[in-house]
């Protein structure tokens, strides 16, 4: 219990409590306004001085039907004192907006903590919907919440008498009543929301008016409310000194790819074609046309890569976005840039596949297809962004990496962190290195694949340049000339050093950083998207005495050169990922390392109790099974029926069971 | 060099090494940029830069580089399976954006480099390996294709009329935006003599007609036959004798609707050679040029500091 | 030295030697008919009664320029009067058409072979395309061999005198002419020969009677020459008993999928888009109308792989075949048919990557995209076949599996496999099993993703069946009803049930075959067509006393449920294959086991004598480095400059050095 | 269901729920096959089979199930993004083959399911998420497109106009070979009333001419206005006064040249609904059906002893 609920339960408290962090979950129909009531909350919060983590949770790519249980869209944030990584595991508090939110979000908020529904939309066609035979406000089934019944429809229409708008309208600014109150419950300042709605109206909009209004009605509504220990406030947290904003994982991957070209003074060229999570990329640059960013919105994602191909080929730094299924559509021209030894991004914000699969839910399952799905021997650099902010410094280095080492560069972020914000201390402008490029001028003997001694990059001599006319394509290459070739052993030569030159990165990136114990009981590797949930996870094992550590990895291909060696000091691996074991498989392949996988796919990023517990497990004083899929058995026995015995023992023999560490060779 | 000998890929290659010259571009301003087919090894016969890139893909690739170096005189080499089969969005799209590329098409109604497959340039009942009993598909016509996707510049010629080719290839350098030329390519090896009629001297004027803007449609050896207008066909008529030549639909490549163009690129007997249509339309790369120009003249600063310090709301922790 | 070798230099033998096998290779211009006289003389050997395995060579995609070096076309055949099962590592006898055949070809012939070249075709203009300074019929250049230089234009001509044909198609027939001179050297009958000409030629036309007539002339002139120990005769192996015919892998495929059609009673669509190496299918298929086979050139790839997912979805035996780079496109859509589990083969012959690559030649490198290609966690069944006929057999066994478990099936083939032949003992008719399959009849209560409890298949309901009308598609599914579905914990089950239904095909397949010693000091592991030389191989190392064995695995993905248990009876482990160690990766995660690769990646089949020779080194007995690359250091270091050595120091920190046996776990 | 309250996408799915029962195919002989987008969610609403595939690929999945299952009734819904743009050449390649495909391509302009990108139909200088500045490129007129690859069916009409809707269906569903219709259908949410002048009521009749085969071509509140040849344009005229009908053009469906469809498709003000081009031509998966009964006519046996044991030369070992 959460000293949020330890404290409503006590009953008697002070009027407003200072609480360390609160997780808050807004909820109701994707038509509800859910999204920018949670961006206004958390904006608002960041104002305040606190730190924060948030998770959109949309509903899938359909429209939903109102009402309905999939059309529930979903905010959750969290908001600390101090430093925090992840969104919560599960909420404080939740926001309903009707049933259907109520079903679906109950389960995840914590046991005694407060809920506020809007009770007007608990209609018996609302709660039929969401599948309740009776209406929860009424029975037992809340009993052990706190529940704030608040009839929002009726009184937002009180409030808003006097505008003139029509009913439906009105009816739209339910979501500012409801953040209003919430506002009032952690009293916060209205200021930063009016801000927003005065510059996002004009000032005789009756829209604008409408939205604030609610937002003050919501606001002093909560002050009516008769009820003891409502009240909580969260301190300003602690910051290093700097200046801040607050950014989503795509917004820093837009302002990283900008950044790279003013860095390198090469042009951007985004080729793409929209696609959920990824097409807030698109959507940024689009807006950037001052910065000389080139903005291709192609006919479909080989055109897009093609485009960016051509643009590289041409001298800019080009770069091209999509998600997984689009990944899987440029497989075939990411080999083509592999050939031509060409500078190339690719982004790949990653949604829970397989196919179609929940194209708004999050997901780390395109690693392998990243590093492997290629034809033949097509080695690129994969490197993985770690939290929304982190995304900036990502693509820096994706843009660093492709343009000093001519290479396509594959750079995974994935749903949750694009979508997800928190504040972000912008790096001081001398920081920033500048990235060296040097092309080629005109001279006799230019070679197009003679190379770098160091880096192995070839030269990049791009069109317009006289005298460097040369052809280039996607047959194999006479190392130096780059003439066409079928030589088998400058084959088997090209082979090799295509992938010399990117396992040669190692040499170049950091080691990979080890957080927590340096050498001991269990070390948690992981990549991307789930090191807030890691990382905290191994700051409650260690206070819980246990010796525990941290490996996160920014570079999967290749990765860093210290990592046998660390995994050799270590008793466990555990390997924590959303998907079925990917990176596992590359670790036990390169290292022999009898690493045990923590792997959850359900389209949710990790809670941090999850790694907890299975880290206890594996030190054998957890209470829950490991792995993942045991724990739904009962479901999965609905499904596979007699089959699923053996599906865990087949699964089981995949990897091994808990493993003691054969080290690395 | 690497076709089969008596290819026609010779031809045009000749025509185009004696044409690039005199173009009066840089040569390190040119860029030949194919697909994969016998056309498409191309790039490697010219002393300009080149791209050999995949399958289909020429179109798409050669946009990117024409958008981020629009002062690059961009050439798209493809066959009739590379541009029309594997390639045919992308070949469409660049066309209706109007992107300033200069495609030639060699169009040999067959796969030649996979060996002697039907194309989408096969005549129905060919019969090829992959179509034994002759095949049913309806082929495309590139010419209509080009038409509909709406390419400012579209043109047709046969490779071993090499002054024609010349002509159109000079004309199609300089056009503003998209230029499109269906090459009519013979392959000896699989699918030999698919044109003879239209390129034997014997039978050549009888089975072509010329396009020439502002030039009545007339044709034949002795110049006897003329195209009228029919309603909204064409009609094969006699281009003398009384009032013959007032009879004769007279070419204009600048028609502001391209059904005229529509209507030639049909014709079957004769065939329609040279430029159907030569029309001016804003070029892809002027408007991206123009919002980044405009986008810079809103008065946006556009450095590191403003970019990051200055794009969103941002507070200080001191 | 061969047998052959030897005995020539004893100079001093009887009118016809008998040999126990050999291998002769064909080598000219491609036009100049070499694969052609190569199948004629590998049909008439079978005739005769020898075994044999051939192994064509063509030029590249290009369109090769007359008497250049890359426009070299060649055709290899072993024959024996025992078991064989490789081409042959190095050729006794070569027969070069002009100078850059010799030159191309010449490196590969044993010392003291027998070279026959045409001497019309070593003019200045040849010599100089083919690099050759001075003609090396008159130096010293070819003294270690037994030279045979014939003016075979001039005879040919000569002999054709009186038919009238232009001169240029007379010349055409000089690869009949060397024919004939070849079937004189091993006594071979004309017949089949001729046979073959009447059938192709209509009686009256003079190419017909040309060819034949050349043919006659070139076994005459050989009567003329006046040299010894020229003549030999490779005796008739012995067979078991059956019916028998020569085949192709890609024909062998084509006839396994009309078989699986027959025995499955669905008719046979085949979507493809033309592509070398895999488009002799499509051709072969395209003239099967009268068994009702369906062929669909599509306008792509995509296109080709959607089609045929739109016939299986029908309730045809669907398949789609391609290469590498066709493979990468169809990516996506193969994630279509994981997710609406429908029966699907795809065939991937592959050929030397990446991108374009090397279209013409083999290589093994695509199998890491064939099972990890997509994106989402999406498995499919991946199988490999090991020899032209057993592409046979593999293409039924990939139908059974699509068929009977509901899903998509990859079958890699190679160039090697696809273009080499061999005599194929015919399959009895009653040895056929039937493929069963029931397809649900209308009925209440359907549920479209209700499961086989044994294998997990879904019911292939199939449109125009009363009642069972229902939806799929790439979205989620919940389990049973197939609604879409977002649910957690469904996409968590569902993934697992995915994998599932693939892990289980290990439980249905045969365990890994063991060739050689049950246990003991090195297991050779390989999959696809390096098998004849990797059992050959193991044939000659326990000829030599060592303890070796190899385990060949037609099952990719899932492996058969021994490997694991048959490494840990081996000391070390070698996984042989024709890429950069992509198996040897797969069985180092899953067991955990330190195992070495032997890998080339040259265009190339491996040669008997490079296995033999790594299983010595390993042993510490072998006179030479193990692993390929080092073996070109010097052409290595051309290109890479400074940075070889730590290529190599890369390389091998990938896989670490030949290690101990890790026992899988 | 999940389109957003108002969306165009229910008056469609209304119209074909109305309409498919009347039309006496079986019910399980009806398959549904889409892509991706709103538009594309259309299967799970029918009680037929229904396949809701992957982006653009409709065209190309569905052919394969007409050629594998001739006897099927196969209907392809797409949008304008799905349609013409990823999965453009597989339409024009299905449509050039004439393969007995019902296709409903769901034009709103936009792409609705990713948020309200452009989309190639979507106008110049079209404001949208990707295009803040306004979109650069030239949009596909869909009807056009649909002539130009050769689709012997092509008809428009607004999502609105049920009557009509009803009507084309039912047309659409018995003609032999590939049927494609572009249907005009409103995104409140993303593109609202970008149809709106087509389909008021006060404004639609001045707006909009219905095609009527072997009828002259008048519109207008008042049917005041026609439109009339002019030389190989079209004008608008009035309809009535002397002489007035005869001036009229005629519209036919069954023209042997799709030039008229062309120019007809192409019209702005009034734009053209209705039926443009319904014209007779053999059916791809005829030709493969034909092809397969002439292959087993020449008596070439088929089973699987003929495959094995005569397919090549064998030799018997005792
Ligand atoms: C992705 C992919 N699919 C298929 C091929 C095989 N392929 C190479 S060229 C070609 C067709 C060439 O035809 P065309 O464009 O008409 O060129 P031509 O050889 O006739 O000049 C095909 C199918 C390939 N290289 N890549
Ligand atoms: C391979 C792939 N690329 C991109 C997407 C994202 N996507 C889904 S629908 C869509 C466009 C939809 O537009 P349209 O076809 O006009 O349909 P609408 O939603 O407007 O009905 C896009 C780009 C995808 N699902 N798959
Ligand atoms: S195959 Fe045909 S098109 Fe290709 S090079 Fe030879 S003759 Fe030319
Ligand atoms: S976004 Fe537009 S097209 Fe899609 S369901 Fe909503 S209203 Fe319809
Ligand atoms: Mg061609
Ligand atoms: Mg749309």
């Amino acid at each position: 219990m959460s000293a949020i609920a330890a404290r409503a339960e006590a009953g008697n408290t002070p009027e407003i409590d200072e609480v360390d962090q609160v997780v808050v979950r807004f909820a109701g129909d994707s038509g509800d306004g859910i999204q920018l009531a949670g961006t206004q909350f958390s904006t608002t919060a960041v104002v305040v001085g606190n730190d924060i983590a948030t998770f959109p949770d949309y509903p899938a790519e359909i429209r939903a039907p109102a009402g309905s249980l999939p059309g529930v869209s979903g905010y959750q944030i969290h908001l600390s004192s101090h430093d925090i990584r992840t969104p919560g595991d599960s909420p404080n508090v939740l926001v309903a907006m009707n049933p259907a939110a109520l079903k679906t979000n109950l389960p995840a908020l914590e046991r005694g903590g407060i809920v506020i529904v809007n009770s007007d939309a608990f209609t018996p066609l609302n709660l039929q919907k969401a599948g309740y035979a009776d209406n929860p406000l009424s029975g037992e089934a809340l009993s052990s919440y706190r529940v704030i019944a608040v009839p929002i429809s009726t009184l937002n229409f009180k409030g808003l008498e006097r505008v003139e708008l029509p009913k439906k309208q009105l009816d739209r600014c339910k979501n500012f009543f409801a953040l209003g109150l919430v506002y009032w419950m952690f009293d916060r300042p209205l200021e930063p929301t009016l801000r927003w709605i005065q510059a996002k109206f004009r000032n005789d909009d009756p829209v604008g008016e409408a939205n604030a209004q609610a937002l003050r009605e919501g606001y002093h509504y909560g002050e009516t409310i008769e009820a003891p220990s409502m009240r909580m406030r969260v301190g300003a947290a602690t910051f290093p000194p700097g200046v801040y904003r607050n950014i989503t994982g795509n917004g820093a991957l837009a302002l990283g790819l900008v950044a790279a070209s003013a860095l390198s003074g090469k042009p951007l060229f985004y080729g793409t074609y929209p696609i959920t999570p990824a097409s807030d990329i698109l959507h940024d640059l689009s807006r950037r046309k001052e910065y000389g960013v080139r903005v291709f919105q192609a006919e479909d994602e080989i055109a897009a890569i093609g485009a960016a191909i051509g643009a590289a080929y041409g001298g800019a730094l080009a770069v091209t976005g999509t998600s997984g299924p689009g990944l899987a559509l440029k497989s075939e021209a990411i080999g083509l840039a592999v050939m031509t030894e060409l500078p190339l991004v690719i982004l790949d914000v990653q949604r829970a596949g397989p196919s179609t699969g929940m194209p708004t839910k999050t997901e780390q399952s395109d690693l392998l297809q990243a590093i492997y799905g290629r034809n033949g021997e097509s080695p690129v650099a994969v490197l993985a962004a770690a939290t929304p902010s982190d995304c900036f410094d990502t693509a820096l280095e994706a843009c660093r990496l492709a343009l000093e080492l001519m290479t396509p560069v594959i750079l995974l972020s994935d749903a949750y962190l694009g979508n997800a914000a928190e504040p972000w201390k912008l790096p001081e402008l001398s920081s920033l290195r500048p990235i060296t490029i040097s092309h080629p001028r005109a001279g006799n003997g230019f070679l197009p694949y003679a190379r770098d001694p160091e880096t192995m990059a070839r030269p990049w001599a791009i069109p317009g340049t006289p005298q460097l006319e040369h052809r280039i394509g996607g047959l194999e290459k006479a190392d130096g000339s780059g003439q066409v070739s079928y030589d088998p052993h400058n084959h088997e030569h090209m082979v090799a050093v295509r992938a010399e030159r990117i396992a040669r990165i190692s040499q170049r990136i950091a080691p990979a950083f080890v957080y927590g114990a340096a050498a001991g009981d269990v070390l948690i590797v992981s990549w991307g998207g789930t090191k807030g949930a890691v990382f905290t996870a191994v700051d409650q094992l260690r206070k819980q005495g246990l010796s525990v550590a941290a490996m996160h990895l920014r570079h999967l291909n290749p990765l860093p050169g210290n990592v046998g060696e660390v995994l050799g000091r270590f008793r466990h691996v555990l390997v924590a990922e959303l998907n079925r074991g990917q990176l596992l498989m590359l670790l036990r392949a390169r290292y022999l390392v009898g690493a045990t996988g923590l792997n959850k796919v359900q389209g949710l990023p990790f809670r941090v109790s999850e790694i907890v517990d299975a880290v206890r497990e594996l030190l054998g004083r957890g209470r829950r099974h490991l792995r993942k899929e045991e724990k739904h058995g009962a479901h999965e026995d609905r499904g596979t029926g007699a089959g699923s015995d053996s599906a865990l023992d087949a699964r089981r023999l995949r990897f091994g069971p808990r493993s003691a560490l054969v080290p690395g060779m | 060099m690497r076709w089969c000998p008596g290819c026609d890929d010779y031809a045009i290659l000749a025509q185009v090494q004696k044409t690039m010259p005199a173009l009066g571009i840089p040569r390190e301003n040119i860029v030949i940029v194919s697909g994969i087919g016998c056309s498409s090894r191309f790039p490697y016969y010219m002393a300009t830069y080149g791209f050999h890139t995949i399958h289909g893909r020429a179109p798409a690739i050669a946009t990117g580089l024409k958008i981020a170096r629009p002062e690059l005189s961009v050439w798209v080499v493809t066959g009739d399976g590379d541009g029309l089969s594997i390639g045919g969005n992308h070949l469409l799209h660049a066309m209706r954006r109007n992107v300033g590329l200069k495609i030639l098409l060699f169009n040999n109604r067959v796969y030649g480099l996979t060996k002697g497959q039907f194309s989408p340039t096969s005549e129905v009942g060919k019969k090829t390996k992959s179509s034994p009993m002759g095949s049913i598909e309806r082929p495309v016509n590139p010419v209509s294709f080009a038409l509909a996707a709406e390419a400012t510049f579209v043109a047709r010629v046969a490779a071993v009329d090499q002054d024609l080719l010349g002509k159109i290839l000079r004309r199609a350098a300089v056009h503003r935006g998209v230029a499109f030329v269906e090459i009519l390519q013979n392959c000896p090896i699989f699918n030999d003599g698919t044109f003879d009629s239209l390129t034997d001297r014997r039978t050549k004027t009888d089975r072509t007609v010329l396009l020439e803007h502002g030039a009545p449609l007339i044709y034949g050896r002795q110049r006897d036959r003329g195209l009228a207008l029919d309603g909204l066909d064409l009609r094969v008529t006699t281009a003398t004798g009384d009032g013959a030549t007032s009879r004769l639909l007279v070419h204009d490549e600048q028609a502001p609707s391209a059904t005229l163009a529509f209507l030639l690129s049909r014709l079957e007997d004769p065939v329609a050679v040279g430029v159907f249509r030569a029309v001016e339309s804003p070029t892809f790369e002027d408007g991206v040029l123009r919002q980044e120009r405009s986008a810079a003249r809103e008065g946006k600063q556009a450095d590191l500091e403003t970019l990051l310090y200055r794009g969103a709301d941002t507070w200080k922790v001191e």
